[in-house]
């Protein structure tokens, strides 16, 4: 059992950390919430499985610079600790990685819309499938219907970097040229559809900034340029111009530092795709410079660096 | 006297029609995934399910509102001289909401107090509080995160609402509150609705039962989480998956801070006024650089502080805190302001403070 | 500046200070007829052009976006203008995605001395934007 | 057409004088554009305004012209941020809008009758200022005015007239200290508490009003506990951001305390009982 060999893991690591950062149960049956274990005691809390879907890599650059760490990280969230690495945001000597392969986890957002947004009274995962109870009863949902994009394309299962690994690596078994099919998919709109489908989209947003916090590789966010007066990039304003203003920024940024988490996504209270966003330019990273970012720890970036003669990229032409 | 009202589900169409001829109608609508409170015309779907992810907040108190406009302007004569002029900007036009659920209803209440019930009050909260009705919906099921009853709500709290609806099997009944309240349900397309009052009745008692109660609200409670303040221990442990983002103040229906800036194009701009979090680093960053709350824990206690400790303590004893649970139920890493609440009151319980 | 109505565009020009604005004045000096609706910034070097100038500038009243640098290997700073390829092209590929035609935006090499191929640079491109109209920006979306 | 008392309207003023006080501070009198407001306008000695500087934003500073001195209302800026900035760029004629009177005031009615310690270091003099000359302009109701002064050099010292009338009066004891020694400085040397401790004023029927960087109010504070002085007997003036001025949107409090509105003045009594957050 993965979440035995986990513990074990926790428990002998504890003593020689200041905190392990992993996952405990929260407010109902349905949310699991991060969990930061100081006390040995605590580690009975521990809790692993397809609920557990925040990339906890994304506390270590603030712990890590006079805390000892160790955190637990799924494979995708593994690319993150490899993105800090090659970008020097941790300190390498005060982080303790415990991978855990994983077969995928599930989209909260996904499973509150197939039951109505009732309270989940309890949740109990078999194989492929969850059940989950609410006062009207039990409902089964398949683990497919219900899991976040990133998992249906999913191509690292078992962490890219680790010190400790609880349980037995897991080979990806998804294509990995299609990783990117969503993106071809939605350029066969015309422009007019992609503006206006942005534009609807983008219309939600309240600014409140969840994208960004969560995001691990928005380094700046105490600092970010969406809400700096000096200089003044952008209004307060909430319209439809701002909010695109907002993401593109946000995107930009990431150009070739997102390790595609989409945990961008998945905190988004008002539904907004916003990982799709990046998505593009992720593919574009990997066509026009074979990068994805947090893969090798002695990549570089690639717009952290250049060729004097780019294979891919040419002259355009008016 | 209460007003009844019974209106078939089929109807609901052609009330809403109605009402939106006469004033701006907002209604909870399914905008992607999301329910938004959104204008009613016949292009939206209007969505009442759920609670709406946003509350209905910003239809009184928008998120960005132009207070004045100003211009400069040249002197012909001589060209180094500038005046400049304001125009205030108060055009507000008679609303209804549409579909609020109790708790959001008496989030406007919670605002009231520092907004209207002052020696300063804000003219444009006021106004626009003014000149709208709210007709709330009962809440036919409690929602993920949501604790009304710790904080002396109920699903089918009428505090704070001019009509109360309440969703039966085929049909709803509305029940006036106020005046407010009473002049809607004069609307031709109501039956008399008396016969449906106890069948309102036992769906309010059976959806209260399923509410959780993480915590009581008792006299202590305010002296209690003050009492935590220096506790900065107890605070980090808290505070420490959050992740600093505005979610949680954007969709509470009672968090009122907020930021004035000035945006200017040209010879013209406009000073408005927009939602702020207080658990945004730059919230309180001072020109000097230094910051009173620069740490994610003594945010976390300002925003718990306020709603159970410092306003209570200005407002005879009032919470700040609707119990909606929308904080609870999309911050992204599920921090829960009832379980620190409870967590404040076991701590004060077992160390005697 | 108000635009000439109906025969003007709003283009901005990003130019670095060492080649490009040299490639532009020449072109001025040399009494080369040019477009008039772009609007130059000058800027040290392709290098400090931020893509989100670019998007700032479509976002918020510019119709087209130009921006002009050394030629690769001609850098006043070495390798500045090679960082600035990397950049503009990936949010040349980007614009699309998100709604914006492309060819709004154009980035490309004129050295000091090119004051002809400045000259054809800003008409063929400003006859591009011309082609496709005013970016339409449906302001205060859906609020 | 608009609202009476909209509390955000700022009332059109603009700047008959600048007054360089220091390399980084300057002073503004303002007087608003409506000469019939200017006459009704009234405040009280600590009291505060928001300047805007329209297309920039606001910021807050006291009022430290005092209210026996209408003809204008005198403004003290340091240049520190983005609307200290621009102000700083300001000219004589141009301007401004003044939200104004903010915030509570000195309980000048309770020190009547008493001996008076000023304690100000670098522009902290500001607030000080206000009081004083309205002390002066009613001297007979109190006691001895002793003021002790001080800033790193001697140009950083504000309101160099002023310094030079009081240290003219016989009714008042002025006492200047710089930081370091300093060309032909021929005062006290010395941070302003051990100023404080060597002048060692009675704390008998004596209130004392102190205003300056916090780390000089640390120690003023723990020199005036040596003193035996009460912390009713000592007085001090809050700063925080501020953006609304009127209590509400929620920058400056500290726990339910509003610096804005229910401050910026405390009694030392006052602010141990409200949670220590500066």
């Amino acid at each position: 059992m993965t979440i035995e060999r986990l513990k074990e893991i926790v428990h002998k690591v504890l003593p020689d950390v200041d905190v392990v950062i992993g996952y405990r149960q929260g407010f109902d049956a349905l949310h699991a919430t991060p969990f930061f274990i100081t006390k040995p005691e605590e580690v009975d809390e521990l809790i692993w499985g397809p609920l557990c879907v925040h990339n906890l890599a994304a506390y270590l650059p603030s712990l890590t610079k006079n805390k000892k760490i160790a955190v637990i990280v799924k494979g995708c969230d593994s690319r993150t600790v490899n993105q800090y690495l090659q970008e020097n945001l941790i300190n390498r000597e005060n982080t303790v990685i415990i991978g855990i392969p994983c077969s995928g986890v599930i989209s909260v957002k996904k499973v509150l819309k197939g039951l109505g947004d009732q309270p989940i009274e309890a949740v109990s995962g078999d194989g492929d499938k969850i059940t989950v109870t609410t006062s009207q009863g039990d409902k089964a949902l398949s683990l497919s219907e219900v899991s976040p994009d990133k998992c249906r394309t999913c191509q690292y299962p078992t962490p890219l970097i680790y010190d400790h690994l609880a349980g037995d690596p897991i080979s990806p078994d998804k294509p990995a040229e299609s990783v990117y099919d969503d993106v071809r998919e939605f350029e066969k709109l015309s422009l007019g559809e992609r503006w206006h489908y942005w534009e609807t989209e983008l219309s939600r947003c309240i600014r409140c900034y969840a994208c960004r916090n969560a995001c691990p590789m928005c380094i700046c966010q105490d600092k970010c340029i969406a809400e700096s007066r000096d200089p003044h990039w952008m209004t307060q304003r909430l319209n439809g111009t701002e909010k695109l203003m907002y993401h593109m920024i946000h995107a930009l940024h990431l150009a070739g530092r997102c390790v595609e988490c989409e945990e961008c996504t998945r905190v988004c209270p008002v539904e907004i795709p916003v990982a799709k966003i990046k998505k593009k330019i992720n593919m574009e990273m990997a066509e026009l410079f074979g990068y994805k970012a947090g893969v090798g720890v002695e990549d570089t970036p690639p717009m952290f660096t250049f060729k004097v003669d780019e294979e891919k990229i040419e002259e355009h032409e008016l | 006297m209460a007003k009844l009202g019974y209106l078939p589900k089929e109807k609901l169409t052609a009330l809403l029609e109605a009402l939106s001829k006469e004033q701006r109608l907002f209604v909870p609508c399914q905008a992607g995934d999301a329910v938004l409170f959104q204008q009613y015309d016949a292009t939206k779907t209007p969505c009442l399910d759920r609670p709406a992810t946003t509350p209905p907040k910003g239809i009184i108190f928008p998120q960005d509102d132009t207070l004045f406009t100003f211009t400069y302007h040249k002197d012909a004569e001589d060209l180094k001289k500038v005046s400049v002029e304001l125009k205030e900007n108060l055009d507000v036009a008679p609303t209804i909401i549409f579909g609020a659920r109790p708790c959001d209803a008496k989030g406007f209440l919670i605002y009231d107090r520092p907004y209207t019930e002052t020696d300063t009050p804000d003219p444009y909260y006021k106004k626009r509080r003014d000149m709208t009705a709210i007709m709330t919906l009962a809440c036919p099921a409690p929602s993920p995160g949501c604790f009304c009853t710790s904080v002396g709500g109920d699903p089918a709290d009428k505090d704070g609402s001019d009509v109360l609806i309440t969703q039966l099997e085929s049909g709803y009944l509305f029940e006036s509150i106020t005046e407010k309240g009473e002049t809607i349900l004069q609307n031709s397309l109501f039956e008399e609705g008396s016969s449906y009052q106890e069948q309102a009745q036992r769906t309010h008692e059976a959806v209260a039962e399923l509410v959780r109660k993480p915590f009581q609200v008792t006299e202590e409670l305010t002296q209690k989480v003050l009492s935590l303040f220096e506790n900065d221990s107890f605070w980090e442990e808290e505070a420490n998956k959050c992740i600093s983002c505005g979610a949680c103040t954007y969709l509470c229906p009672t968090c009122y801070c907020f930021n004035i800036t000035d945006e200017q194009a040209g010879s013209s701009g406009e000073r408005i006024r927009t939602w702020d979090a207080c658990m945004f680093y730059h919230f309180t960053l001072e020109a000097s650089g230094h910051n009173p709350r620069a740490l994610k824990h003594q945010r976390l206690k300002n925003r718990v502080g306020h709603k159970f400790s410092y306003y209570p303590q200005k407002y005879d004893g009032a919470i700040a805190c609707c119990g909606c649970g929308r904080c609870v139920r999309y911050c992204p890493v599920s921090v829960d302001i009832s379980e620190i609440v409870a967590h404040a009151q076991e701590y004060t319980n077992d160390h005697g403070e | 500046m108000p635009v000439v109505a109906g025969k003007e565009l709003r283009i901005v020009g990003f130019l670095c200070n060492w080649c490009s604005y040299g490639g532009a004045d020449t072109a001025g000096v040399s009494r080369f007829k040019q477009p008039t609706d772009l609007r130059i910034i000058r800027v040290p070097c392709s290098g400090r052009v931020d893509p989100l100038f670019v998007v700032k500038s479509l976002l918020n009243g510019a119709d087209g976006v130009l921006v002009a640098g050394c030629h690769p290997n001609d850098c006043h700073y070495s390798e500045g203008n090679f960082y600035a390829r990397r950049r503009l092209e990936m949010l040349k590929q980007f614009l699309p995605y998100m709604g914006i035609d492309a060819k709004r935006f154009h980035y490309t090499w004129v050295s000091a001395s090119e004051g002809a191929r400045w000259q054809q640079v800003v008409s063929d491109f400003t006859k591009q934007v011309h082609g496709l109209g005013p970016l339409h920006r449906k302001e205060e979306a859906s609020d | 057409m608009t609202t009476v008392n909209n509390p955000y309207l700022p009332e059109l003023a603009t700047i008959t004088k600048i007054i360089e006080e220091t390399p980084n501070i300057k002073s503004y009198q303002v007087v608003f554009d409506d000469q019939e407001k200017m006459g009704r306008f009234s405040f009280e000695p600590g009291q505060v305004g928001q300047l805007s500087v329209f297309g920039t934003g606001e910021s807050t500073f006291v009022i430290n012209s005092p209210p026996t001195r209408m003809e204008y209302l005198q403004f003290s800026v340091m240049k520190a941020g983005e609307v200290t900035g621009v102000l700083h760029d300001l000219a004589e004629g141009d301007q401004v809008g003044v939200r104004a009177p903010l915030g509570n005031w000195f309980p000048y009615e309770e020190m009547k009758g008493k001996k008076i310690l000023f304690i100000g270091g670098g522009i902290g003099l500001a607030p000080l200022r206000t009081l004083i000359l309205f002390m002066l302009d009613n001297r007979d109701d109190y006691d001895d005015i002793t003021i002790i002064y001080g800033a790193r050099t001697p140009p950083d010292l504000c309101y160099k007239d002023d310094l030079k009338d009081w240290e003219a009066r016989a009714d008042v004891n002025l006492i200047l200290t710089v930081d370091a020694e300093y060309p032909e400085w021929d005062k006290r040397i010395g941070f302003v508490p051990t100023v404080l401790s060597e002048v060692a004023p009675s704390s008998e029927n004596t209130v004392a009003i102190t205003c300056g960087p916090p780390i000089m109010i640390k120690f003023v504070l723990q020199g005036l506990a040596q003193l035996k002085f009460k912390d009713e007997q000592i007085i001090t003036t809050l700063e925080k951001r501020m953006k609304c001025g009127i209590g509400i949107c929620g920058r400056c409090n500290i726990g339910s305390m509003y610096v804005c509105k229910d401050g910026p003045v405390f009694s030392l009594a006052q602010l141990k009982q409200i949670p220590p957050e500066l």
